[in-house]
């Protein structure tokens, strides 16, 4: 094989070869060559007068509702940005520099596509977005996995991905990339937050039954728990991984009723955690006195369409998330206010990541002044933000991961209606959960593609 | 010890699930020599039969909302609690056994209308062309529910009298450490009884005797001039009860969503396959026997010898068992071999 | 229908073939599918089809199970990007190599029965892989996340070359397989789909290829003409298995990740659908098929009220409203419905796929100047 | 020499016994007719020779070795073919393929993988064809699908596919079955020319006039036994023969 001496050279192969295909095969007029003039980016809008954001969530398969209501903030956040409606949190946003004229002038609109939960439809309909209808950024997800895959394909492609849902330590961590970028917390976050709260709720010394879902984001959330509670005394009995999917959860259930656990952390997610917390209720956990203690099941992620699926199980059960409807502060009650009067319900915490990740990538265009993402990647790394909802907000620069509020929540006992299924049992603030970019090592990759 | 009798427990539980599911799969197959890749979704729709159901006990007034200050937000009372009080609260929980009474009207005419409109035209065709069509019809029928449940599962409660555990272990006199949900012991004693009827109605009924014979050999009892086929559509209503029942009970256990037949599609063919093609009590004892030696395979202490086991487990079995003995444990040799 | 196929007959279709696969990126534009990535998935999958048909409808053994050939392929190919090179030659022949070496494992167990049984054993073994590959042989394949390139592989063979910035990209011999905007990655699929399926009509026509139709239409007969039945499923098992690898393996090298998802039973019925749709035992069939599929996972799923509402922009105001419900339904998050609609239909009335309702069309039009 | 030794041979299904003790032997260059009554375990022999099931006990000798317990396309390779009750064809494939594949056996054996030559450019196989589907008057339909032919022409079909791998010994299972008398006597001219060609064949008929036209002996099985062997006029003549057809269901 031909071995290459220098990078230079490989790179002027490459431009050399562009340019005989364009003059050997007539290249069809869509494939317009990028990235060979210096300062040209894929997908440049240049004097077009718009600009093509991409919106990739399941549509079909488990997570295909979660995915219909980050589509709809991600349209009320294209509303708002093109200056319709009352322009949500670009109220309360600090710093705030759109003008509600679309991003930099052009107006914005918007392609979607479905990424089935499944790593190759995600990236195939990324794709899509990036090579066909021309996407400057592109957000949405409602996995790690999938956000995982999406984000290294951002990198090759030189595209910008704002991540939606995704929880995984990994995602800003061992596969962190330069051009993905997470608001949302994670796992790590997860145990910190809950972890006070956890000993003060339920004491110290307690002894841990731990089910997780056999992957990698439910090893991580184990891991981040287990780490996060030693300080209060709290030991693993067990830990069991459960097949992804396994429906009917009652055989790994029955070996905690004997097995001197106290505590059920149930790292499950989705369908899983449904099924799980459904049937560990069932088999009567929340009734048992155990060394001489009542038992508690904690599911440290939640979100509101899992408490939906849950029912009634979820009644007094203790989670974190990243966000919640009911917050008092400005931010949250414009975006509420917004999202309700437009869809009638109030959002859910994958609304609201996208929802904001959309303006923040607004907001980091206009303060770049230009749409090339080597620029706007820098004016988003270690940028400082308020009135979104969570706080004071980092977005860091090493690793790409947002620092906020955690919110601690408990299944609501009394819901006064079908939306108000969690409390928020407390605010945990940013410096609580905020870690060392070293924790999780990776690489970012460079800046230009 | 304690361990080993819950997880036999749970392994009865499954069992009787699996076992019903493939009691219709087999019943279908048996008759009508249709392999039937919609079976799912009828254990699907039957499961819906209880949501639909809970949702018309619960068609709900809209009133407004005045915790939500930022937007005109509604709740739902739902008219049955309006007008009956605490009555009506009772009445709704007890939905789920209440939309078997639903549930037997409907699946019996979705089973015919899927015969008749469907299946009767394909018993002709090779058994791929079978499998792909219904599997075809699986896929539309699972995105109409989609469509209109949403892909969210949803929850199902159970009456209070059959909500919480049962203390088994104190009933056999084994000590206090064996407690069981109820409404588990109730889905378990519900198959049991189902798949006795389904037996006691093919033994002793006519009907059944004749269905048995053209199970044992279609064209000899044709040639008696007795229509099969019209009793063969019968058949297929009657394994569509089966399942949909299969699934409506498993409600409480399983919050529905539109996935939930496949997810037990393949399952219920393996089952099949375990028990014997077209053979009734192999399905039965194979969804049985599937059932425990999953619960088996998923203690720490299997698995701590043999990790990922309770993963595989389902399909070591059906591999094993097609070697060593490919017409399955009850079933007659030479269904389907060529 | 009875038409003999003759070498000037078959050497004309695979040249129009290859013509009609190379100018996709033309003709392709007025359906909105002329962009890499959907070129390469065409091409791919027509691939995989094309080999599936070799077992499927060729020898008659219907295989629930082929998808974990791909999956091992990708795997496979990724590990030698990761360890060894970034060109993609050395890296898709091992690719082939392993996925053939694993079709032969699974071959000679699952071949031991016929009819339905084969195929839940099929099932049955590439459910096993997709549920190890998941989670307990996460080291091996990163499980839910996928594997992927990282920087700091070694890339032992490449290590003469000075590394830039970032993970160097797969090349075939050092020209990029995302140069020309992507169209490179899709010539290079598009001229081994074409390779490949030169190798599917000479084992078609060949004496090989009479004994797997043999095997399908009466094996019976078969072993009582003095042929070993097995030994030829089994090579038509492992070729097949070689030509889903090699798909997987081409997918690894345009978009270098491998996921356990792609190992899945769905996936597997995927394979199955696009060659019944487009014509079991055809040659060109599954081809065509494993496109329409395709096409409406990538296309008709991103249509959304927006191009919608464009779309029948110019009907009066009330009826935009109507039209856009009903047909929102059927497109976007509603792309399963089509496609299990259409799925329907095509079984119910055209048992032999697109490519006998182009047979019934050619037909109609050949017999009306006989009629005269 | 005989070609065929049967010798011993028993075979139970359950409590029936459906081969009782059978010997038999077929003369080489002979045409060796199999007759009885139905239910005398005539198809049964002949599964036991080829190998779709295998005997209890006894022994199969074709040409001097012992065939019993050997894969059927063993016992094919070994030379020897059967002609079905019923066509037994590829209903799929075109009249010339269905010729191709026992040739193909016949030179290639029991497996050769050869995925690169075209069928079409094997002319001397194509030649053999050639001449045996003029022997059947099948060569002007080469192309058509053999499902679609009439059971004669199917039974012609599965005759000359038989006869391309030139067998040692050829069995037919009532290669008359269902035929017209003008079809009957065709098919008895063409399996006199085939014996003519010194072929062995053993055959199984019910219909006398074929057995009497064609065979050189005769052995009758009755209840899974042999009871009488001999020449057709030594069979006419033998009480036990008459006494096994009328005290069986049916003649």
């Amino acid at each position: 094989m031909t071995k290459k001496t220098s990078d230079v050279s490989r790179r002027s192969f490459v431009k050399g070869s562009a340019a005989a295909t364009a003059a050997g095969i007539a290249a069809p007029s869509i494939f317009v060559p990028h990235a060979t003039a210096a300062g040209a980016f894929r997908n440049d809008p240049g004097s077009s007068k718009t600009v093509t954001l991409g919106f990739n969530v399941p549509q079909s398969g488990p997570y295909a509702d979660e995915g219909a209501d980050e589509l709809r903030a991600f349209r009320l956040a294209v509303k708002h940005l093109n200056g319709e409606g009352d322009g949500g949190m670009m109220q309360t946003m600090q710093p705030m520099n759109l003008k509600g004229n679309g991003i930099l002038g052009k107006k914005v609109e918007y392609v979607t596509g479905d990424t089935q939960t499944k790593s190759d439809a995600a990236r195939a309909s990324a794709k899509r977005m990036i090579e066909k209808d021309g996407v400057i950024m592109f957000s949405g997800g409602s996995s790690s996995g999938v956000a995982i895959a999406v984000q290294s394909l951002a990198q090759e492609m030189g595209t910008v991905f704002m991540a939606g849902l995704t929880h995984s330590n990994d995602t800003t961590g061992k596969d962190r990339r330069r051009y993905g970028f997470r608001h949302f917390f994670n796992a790590h976050m997860s145990g910190a937050a809950l972890a006070p709260v956890l000993e003060a709720e339920y004491g110290r010394d307690r002894q841990v039954y731990h089910l997780t879902a056999d992957y990698t984001w439910g090893w991580s959330q184990e891991q981040s728990i287990t780490e996060a509670t030693a300080g209060s005394g709290w030991q693993t009995v067990n830990a069991v991984k459960t097949p992804v999917g396994a429906g009917d959860f009652s055989q790994y259930i029955t070996p905690i009723l004997n097995s001197g656990a106290d505590v059920l952390v149930l790292n499950h997610y989705g369908k899983d955690m449904v099924n799980s917390l459904t049937q560990a209720i069932q088999f009567g956990l929340r009734d048992k006195q155990v060394n001489g203690k009542d038992f508690q099941i904690v599911v440290p992620l939640f979100s509101r369409l899992m408490a939906q699926g849950a029912g009634e199980n979820i009644k007094g059960i203790l989670g974190s998330t990243a966000w919640n409807w009911k917050l008092q502060d400005e931010g949250s009650k414009a975006f509420v206010k917004a999202f309700g009067q437009e869809y009638g319900f109030p959002p859910s915490q994958a609304a609201h990541t996208c929802y904001v990740q959309t303006l923040l990538y607004a907001d980091a265009c206009e303060r770049a002044g230009t749409f090339n993402p080597e620029q706007v990647i820098r004016a988003l790394e270690d940028h400082t933000f308020d009135g979104m909802g969570n706080g004071e907000t980092l977005y860091r620069g090493e690793d790409h991961q947002c620092f906020k509020d955690v919110l601690v929540v408990r299944g609501n006992q009394n819901p006064s209606s079908q939306f108000d299924l969690l409390e928020v049992q407390d605010v945990v603030p940013r410096a609580k959960v905020e870690y060392s970019a070293d924790l999780y090592p990776g690489e970012l990759g460079p800046y230009k593609v | 010890m304690d361990a080993i009798l819950l997880q036999i427990l749970n392994g009865l539980d499954k069992g009787g699930a699996y076992a019903l599911i493939a009691l219709g799969l087999t019943l279908i197959f048996g008759t009508l020599g249709v392999v039937n890749f919609a079976h799912g979704a009828l254990f699907m729709l039957g499961a819906f039969c209880a949501v639909s159901l809970n949702k018309m006990m619960t068609a709900s007034v809209k009133v407004k909302d005045e915790s939500v200050t930022f937007f005109e937000a509604f709740k739902e009372v739902p008219y049955l609690e309006l007008w009956l009080g605490e009555t009506g609260t009772t009445l709704i929980s007890w939905s789920v056994p209440l939309s078997i009474l639903l549930a037997i009207p409907v699946m019996l005419f979705i089973g015919l209308a899927m015969e008749r409109g469907l299946i009767r035209h394909f018993y002709r065709r090779p058994h791929a062309d079978q499998i792909l069509v219904t599997f075809g019809l699986a896929i539309v029928l699972q995105e109409i529910v989609k469509a209109s449940f949403g892909a969210n599962p949803h929850p199902q409660a159970v009456p209070e009298m059959f909500s919480g555990t049962a203390n088994v272990g104190a009933l056999f006199g084994l000590g206090d450490n064996i407690v069981y949900p109820i409404w588990r012991l109730v889905y378990f004693f519900f198959s049991m009884s189902i798949i006795g009827m389904v037996f006691a109605f093919l033994q002793f009924t006519t009907f059944g005797m004749v269905v048995r014979a053209g199970m044992a050999d279609r064209e000899t009892v044709q040639l008696l001039g007795i229509n099969i086929t019209k009793r063969f559509s019968i058949v297929f209503g009657l394994a569509a009860v089966v399942s949909g029942l299969a699934g409506l009970m498993y409600t409480p256990i399983l919050p529905p969503d539109y996935h939930i037949g496949m997810d037990f599609l393949v399952l219920s063919f393996v089952v099949v396959v375990v028990g014997g093609m077209g053979s009734l009590p192999g399905a039965v004892l194979a969804g049985f026997l599937l059932g425990i030696l999953q619960s088996f395979a998923s203690m720490n202490e299997v698995k701590s010898v043999l990790p990922g086991i309770d993963q595989i487990i389902i399909y070591l079995i059906a591999m094993v068992v097609l070697l060593v003995r490919p017409r399955g444990l009850l079933g007659r040799k030479g269904v389907m071999e060529d | 229908m009875n038409t003999v196929a003759t070498k000037k007959k078959d050497n004309l279709m695979v040249l129009i073939f290859a013509a009609v696969v190379l100018s996709m990126p033309v003709w392709l534009q007025p359906f909105g599918a002329a962009y890499p990535d959907l070129m390469q998935k065409f091409v791919i999958f027509g691939l995989f089809a094309v080999g599936f048909n070799i077992l499927f409808g060729q020898t008659g053994y219907l295989s629930f199970g082929h998808a974990a050939f791909i999956g091992v392929g990708s795997y496979a190919t990724v590990w030698v990007f990761k360890l060894y090179t970034m060109n993609i030659v050395p890296a898709i022949l091992f690719g082939v190599l392993v996925s053939g070496v694993f079709a032969l494992v699974i071959g000679f167990i699952c071949l031991r029965r016929t009819g339905i049984y084969f195929s839940i054993l099929t099932l049955a073994l590439a459910q096993m892989s997709y549920n190890l590959a998941y989670s307990v042989l996460t080291p091996i394949t990163n499980g839910e996340t996928g594997l992927q390139l990282s920087l700091d592989d070694p890339r032992a063979w490449d290590a003469a070359q000075v590394q830039g910035e970032g993970i160097p990209a797969t090349n075939f011999f050092g020209m990029e397989m995302s140069a020309w905007d992507g169209l490179f990655g899709f010539y290079v699929c598009a001229a081994v789909l074409i390779l490949g399926f030169y190798i599917s009509v000479r084992i078609t026509r060949s004496s090989f290829g009479s004994m797997l139709r043999g095997i399908k239409t009466n094996q019976q007969r078969m072993t009582y003409t003095g042929l070993n039945t097995r030994p030829y499923a089994l090579s038509a098992f492992v070729i097949s298995g070689m030509y889903a690898g090699l798909a997987g393996s081409l997918m690894a090298a345009v978009d270098p990740l491998a996921g356990a998802e792609r190992m899945q039973w769905t996936a597997s019925g995927e394979v199955v659908l696009m060659t019944i749709l487009g014509g079991v035992g055809t040659l060109i069939g599954p081809v065509l098929g494993a496109a329409v599929i395709k096409y409406f996972e990538n296309i008709f799923s991103a249509i959304n009220t927006s191009v919608l509402a464009d779309f029948y922009s110019f009907l009066p105001d009330g009826l935009i409203d109507i039209f856009v419900g009903v047909s929102a339904l059927f497109v976007g998050k509603g792309w399963h419905l089509t496609l299990g609609l259409m799925f329907m239909l095509v079984v119910i009335f055209l048992p032999g796929g697109i490519m006998e309702g182009i047979d019934r069309i050619k037909n109609r039009f050949a017999k009306k100047p006989q009629q005269d | 020499m005989s070609l065929l030794e049967i010798s011993g041979v028993n075979k139970t299904f359950g409590g029936l016994k459906a081969l009782d003790d059978v010997n038999l032997s077929v003369r080489e260059g002979t045409v060796h007719a199999i007759i009885g009554p139905n239910g005398a375990g005539k198809s049964t022999l002949l599964n036991a020779i080829i190998g779709k099931l295998i005997p209890d006990n006894g022994t199969v000798t074709f040409n001097g070795e012992d065939i019993v317990g050997h894969k059927p396309h063993e016992i094919n390779q070994a030379g020897i073919s059967r002609v079905f009750q019923t066509p037994e064809i590829f209903g799929e494939l075109s009249i010339m393929e269905n010729m191709m594949i026992p040739l193909l056996a016949h030179r290639d054996g029991a497996f050769k993988m050869n995925p690169w030559k075209r069928s079409d450019d094997e002319a001397d196989l194509i030649d053999k064809a050639h001449h045996f589907l003029d022997d059947v008057n099948l060569w002007g339909k080469k192309d058509t699908i053999a499902g679609s032919l009439s059971r004669g022409d199917k039974r012609r079909l599965e005759l000359a596919m038989c006869l391309s791998q030139d067998p040692k010994l050829l069995l037919l299972d009532e290669p008359t079955a269902g035929m017209a008398r003008a079809d009957t006597n065709n098919t008895i001219d063409l399996l006199k020319q085939i014996a003519s060609r010194g072929i062995t064949m053993a055959i199984i008929e019910h219909d006398m006039h074929v057995v009497f036209s064609l065979a050189e002996r005769i052995s009758v099985l009755a209840q899974g036994h042999v009871i009488v062997e001999g020449t057709p006029e030594e069979i006419k003549v033998d009480p036990k023969v008459r006494e096994a057809y009328l005290g069986g269901a049916e003649v």
